[in-house]
């Protein structure tokens, strides 16, 4: 997971590729077109024209192939949604899967091609001003708990805490390794908030330095899309 | 335990416009509430939790295919308010991450948060007399056990997999008539459990265990490991750092380094 | 005389779990431009003490003035006076870019685009890091981070600098490098320097002035020279005085060189004039 | 001869992300009962070698041997021969007491209670921290949390113990305190040393050889004496000699004293027989 969220942060800031050209304000909003129309599908084939644009954004970014894997677990999620379709027909089944598959690759693509604060940023004229910036502060604290439970695991490892087939006493040190981490990432959020509040956090986290204007690419790029996913849901 | 990666797309669009609608006025009033509670003080706790509600979930535990939500926990921790904000935050960065969808996120924070604030009311409110083991077992239990019957009936129903009771849904063996109510609820809680615990059903049904004495059990199993974990937790936090269970949750300059 | 920058007096604090932290004895004073090494045994306040200077604490009893006002109430106009670096840089990098970091706190200022620009550059320029602005903080090493960590203390030019424990998880080049930086900031900015240390061996390279704290009491205070040289008082406060200055002092007595040395260039240029004297 | 307790050849191990780290050049060997420090600039590959000697990582290429076997493959059994220090102590102990952490992998090894009460007890002891056993970790200081982690490495008896940069964080009484403890410990139960640092002033205390690595290259093997004094050697790694070590140069060349001091006490006591033999 962190190695994941780690590659992501790089992609999303130094992959260089036609998706940095458009504004992160458009991508998401253009996010919210596919996503609507992926929704709003009612078969398969239009799921197949919206899965086929993704694959094909991705091919052509030049974004790696394990982008996919993280579209792999909404479909295993849909799994039991598509076996209760199955009794209906395959197709309706496959749909199930399909739909869940393209949405998580569509949000994959856009985290993957804009750095989080700008999602963030994104979010931020919907959202409350709270809710944002503690977003903002668990997606941090997220990454240092990750490397500090890493190190903490292998410790753990080497003094034989989960190598004695014993379900009970595994089950305890995990319990145990738990309650350490709950204490000490709530310090580390003290520590955290402190550092953040003195640089200038606080006053409103400042979430990058995009001009409020739309521009003609990003007008034209939702322009397509939503020629696009209108005419996909019309035509099929 | 019952939380839902409900993907995007299965849920039909007049639920999850009403669930993002009731989440969005709990957020609000939410807010409201804790702006009185000093909220700038305790969203690092906020913070905290949603980050190691995120991590818990990628830790197994034990052989066994379950992960823990600390929901319940959440709310003892920083409150029912605030607990709700954390729960918001983790459906967000989850549907960013592929797990649950977008247009799920207000469903599933409805009932996430429905067990932080039970769990909270039983721990700090109705139980509050009674001995810490206990009282952590049932607010767990208990809260656990709502927020799944509760999704039980809304998912099941809304996505009209109750009525496919009358198919022939059956896996494994044969329907028989008696058996048919079962098989119903069964397909149901596959549904709207929709991640690990709908494909354990799933498989449960594969190996021909089907009926409600299989979908207990594994509802059980999950229910109780999820009560005995806060346990545990709540048993360590209290000898180690007592002050992060106290009712105003723990505070902004305790501990740390002097 | 100037006014002093920071000036704290019989500082007590008590934190909710009801411990006490003292920092009494001698008054803590800072002058503009001046670099003070806060020296003693972990757990001794030092980090209360940094965190009253920083207005992240109130304190229970004493006076704390900063910029000649009170730093806990007037946070929100000290804050841009007052630029900080922790032990863990992990733990204060905040930007996805290390562009995006060290600009943090002047967005948060709103400066134009333009201006927080040229200011990164010249920053990060000026600390050697222009080559890392489009790297993501996480791949980079220790060393690395910290000075980045530096640069977004540094780049809203305040007058105060302050260090809690900065080099601990540096390997001795780092150190050394992040000493040069500061000292040189400390010489174009006009910055006041507040960094505390259990690191006795840095202090001559990046202080002119010391402050010993020995169990809530602030029992020393002077130029480098005088306090390292008092082994007994040092050793009282739980410090190991530095090997250099005790090596030293046996050269001193033993009437090879006529003063004790402080850092190694300094040793080897007393032992160079002790040759040729010779 | 006897047969060395670790033997590692040619090691090269690619991590997920795609960096591959080297340990090559000169073979890292360790006889048992040796003290071997392991020093290089951060981000050498120290921690990885470190690592494979533990089983916690296998070898994308080269050969690695403790015990006679590939830690990695019988980590099961290797696991109790060795007992492990790393840089943050709380990174280590999870134990709601110090007196459960320090039990832990007695107890991972379902020992029974009594023994493991007896071990836990006499270990600490031993180490000087008996009256912290009922304390709750998280309120020590880092000097006695790494006491801790200490007790709890050799709890266990093991044949070798491994640390990995054991003293960041620590201030000099607390460093010294650990060498004291470690260096007992390798005198009373013949137990084999490897700590790995990029501070080269303590690796005359308690290393009695010492490896250099610059770049995934073992470079320079031998005693503190002979690798120490190779200034030039050091530098190119990345390190620098201690300040005590170029100074005793100097006044070897001056004919003050025959050799290099390698810590305080050395120097003292060269200047004391210099003193009265003039």
């Amino acid at each position: 997971m962190s190695f994941k969220l780690a590659g992501i942060d790089q992609l999303a800031t130094s992959h260089p590729s036609f998706l940095q050209k458009w504004s992160s304000r458009g991508k998401v909003v253009g996010t919210a077109v596919l996503l609507l129309g992926i929704v709003a599908a009612t078969n398969w084939r239009q799921i197949v024209v919206f899965l086929n644009l993704l694959v094909a954004i991705v091919l052509t970014a030049k974004l790696p192939v394990w982008l996919f894997s993280l579209a792999l677990y909404p479909a295993i999620f849909s799994l039991p949604f598509a076996l209760s379709k199955l009794s209906v027909s395959v197709a309706e089944a496959a749909t199930v899967v399909g739909k869940a598959t393209t949405a998580a690759l569509l949000l994959a693509l856009l985290v993957a091609s804009t750095p989080y604060p700008q999602i963030f940023g994104a979010l931020s004229r919907v959202l409350p001003p709270v809710l944002t910036d503690a977003l903002f502060l668990a997606y941090r604290l997220f990454f240092l708990v990750v490397g500090s439970l890493e190190r903490l695991l292998l410790s753990l490892r080497q003094r034989g805490a989960f190598g004695k087939g014993n379900f009970c006493w595994s089950f305890r040190v995990t319990l145990h390794a738990i309650g350490y981490l709950i204490a000490n990432t709530l310090r580390l959020s003290q520590r955290l908030e402190q550092n953040y509040r003195l640089r200038g956090y606080g006053v409103r986290i400042y979430w990058g330095a995009e001009p409020y204007v739309w521009r003609m690419l990003d007008l034209a790029m939702l322009l397509v899309l939503i020629c696009l996913v209108g005419g996909v849901l019309c035509f099929a | 335990m019952s939380h839902i990666h409900l993907p995007d797309g299965v849920l039909p669009a007049n639920l999850w416009l009403l669930s993002y609608l009731a989440a969005w006025l709990w957020l609000r009033s939410a807010l409201r509430q804790s702006e009185k509670e000093a909220v700038q003080r305790k969203l690092p706790f906020v913070a905290a939790m949603s980050a190691l509600m995120l991590l818990t979930m990628s830790i197994p535990l034990g052989p066994l295919p379950f992960h823990l939500n600390l929901t319940v926990l959440t709310g003892i921790v920083v409150g029912p308010w605030l607990g709700f904000v954390a729960v918001v935050i983790v459906n967000i960065i989850l549907s960013l991450l592929g797990h649950g969808g977008l247009t799920t996120i207000g469903i599933n924070s409805l009932i996430a948060g429905l067990e932080v604030v039970v769990g909270w009311w039983l721990y700090h409110r109705l139980l509050h007399s009674w001995r810490r083991s206990w009282r952590t077992l049932l607010a767990t239990g208990l809260a656990l056990l709502l927020s799944i019957s509760l999704s039980l009936g809304i998912v099941g129903s809304s996505t009209g997999m109750l009525d496919l009771a009358g198919h022939e849904l059956h896996l494994g063996q044969d329907p028989i008539a008696e058996e048919q109510p079962a098989a119903t609820l069964n397909v149901s809680t596959t549904a709207d459990m929709g991640g690990e615990q709908g494909v354990i059903a799933v498989k449960a049904e594969l190996l021909g265990l089907t009926g409600i004495g299989a979908l207990a059990g594994i509802l059980l199993a999950g229910l109780g490991l999820e009560s005995l974990a806060t346990l545990g937790i709540i048993s360590y936090l209290q000898k180690v750092n007592p002050d992060l269970l106290q009712d105003e949750g723990p505070d902004i300059e305790s501990g740390g380094q002097r | 005389m100037p006014e002093p920058l920071v000036d704290i007096r019989g500082l007590s604090h008590i934190y909710q779990d009801r411990t006490e932290v003292r920092v009494e004895g001698l008054p803590f004073v800072v002058m503009p431009g001046q670099k003070v090494a806060l020296v003693g045994a972990t757990g001794t306040g030092k980090t209360t003490l940094l965190q009253h200077i920083m207005g992240l604490l109130r304190p229970t009893r004493g006076q704390v003035r900063v910029c000649g006002s009170d730093p806990a109430r007037s946070f929100a106009q000290i804050r841009w006076q007052i630029g900080a670096v922790m032990q863990n840089p992990d733990e204060q990098i905040i930007g996805p870019t290390v562009f995006d970091d060290i600009a943090f706190s002047l967005r948060a200022r709103s400066l134009p685009a333009a201006e927080v620009n040229a200011r990164v550059q010249a920053v990060a320029a000026d600390l050697g890091i222009a080559d890392l602005l489009n790297k993501v903080p996480h791949h980079l090493s220790g060393g690395q981070k910290q000075k980045v960590v530096l640069a977004g203390a540094v780049v809203g030019r305040p007058r105060l600098l302050v260090l809690d424990e900065p080099f601990s998880g540096l390997d001795t080049r780092s150190k050394q490098e992040m000493i040069r930086l500061i000292c040189r900031l400390n010489g174009e900015l006009d910055l006041a320097v507040i960094l505390s240390t259990h690191d006795l061996e840095l202090v001559p390279d990046i202080a002119d002035w010391v402050y010993v704290l020995q169990q809530g009491q602030l029992v020393l205070a002077g130029p480098p020279a005088t306090v390292l040289t008092q082994t007994t008082e040092l050793r009282a406060a739980g410090l190991e005085p530095p090997a250099l200055v005790q090596l030293g002092q046996e050269l001193v007595r033993l009437g090879i060189i006529p003063e004790v040395p402080l850092n190694l260039s300094m040793g080897k240029r007393l032992l160079a004039a002790a040759e040729t004297a010779r």
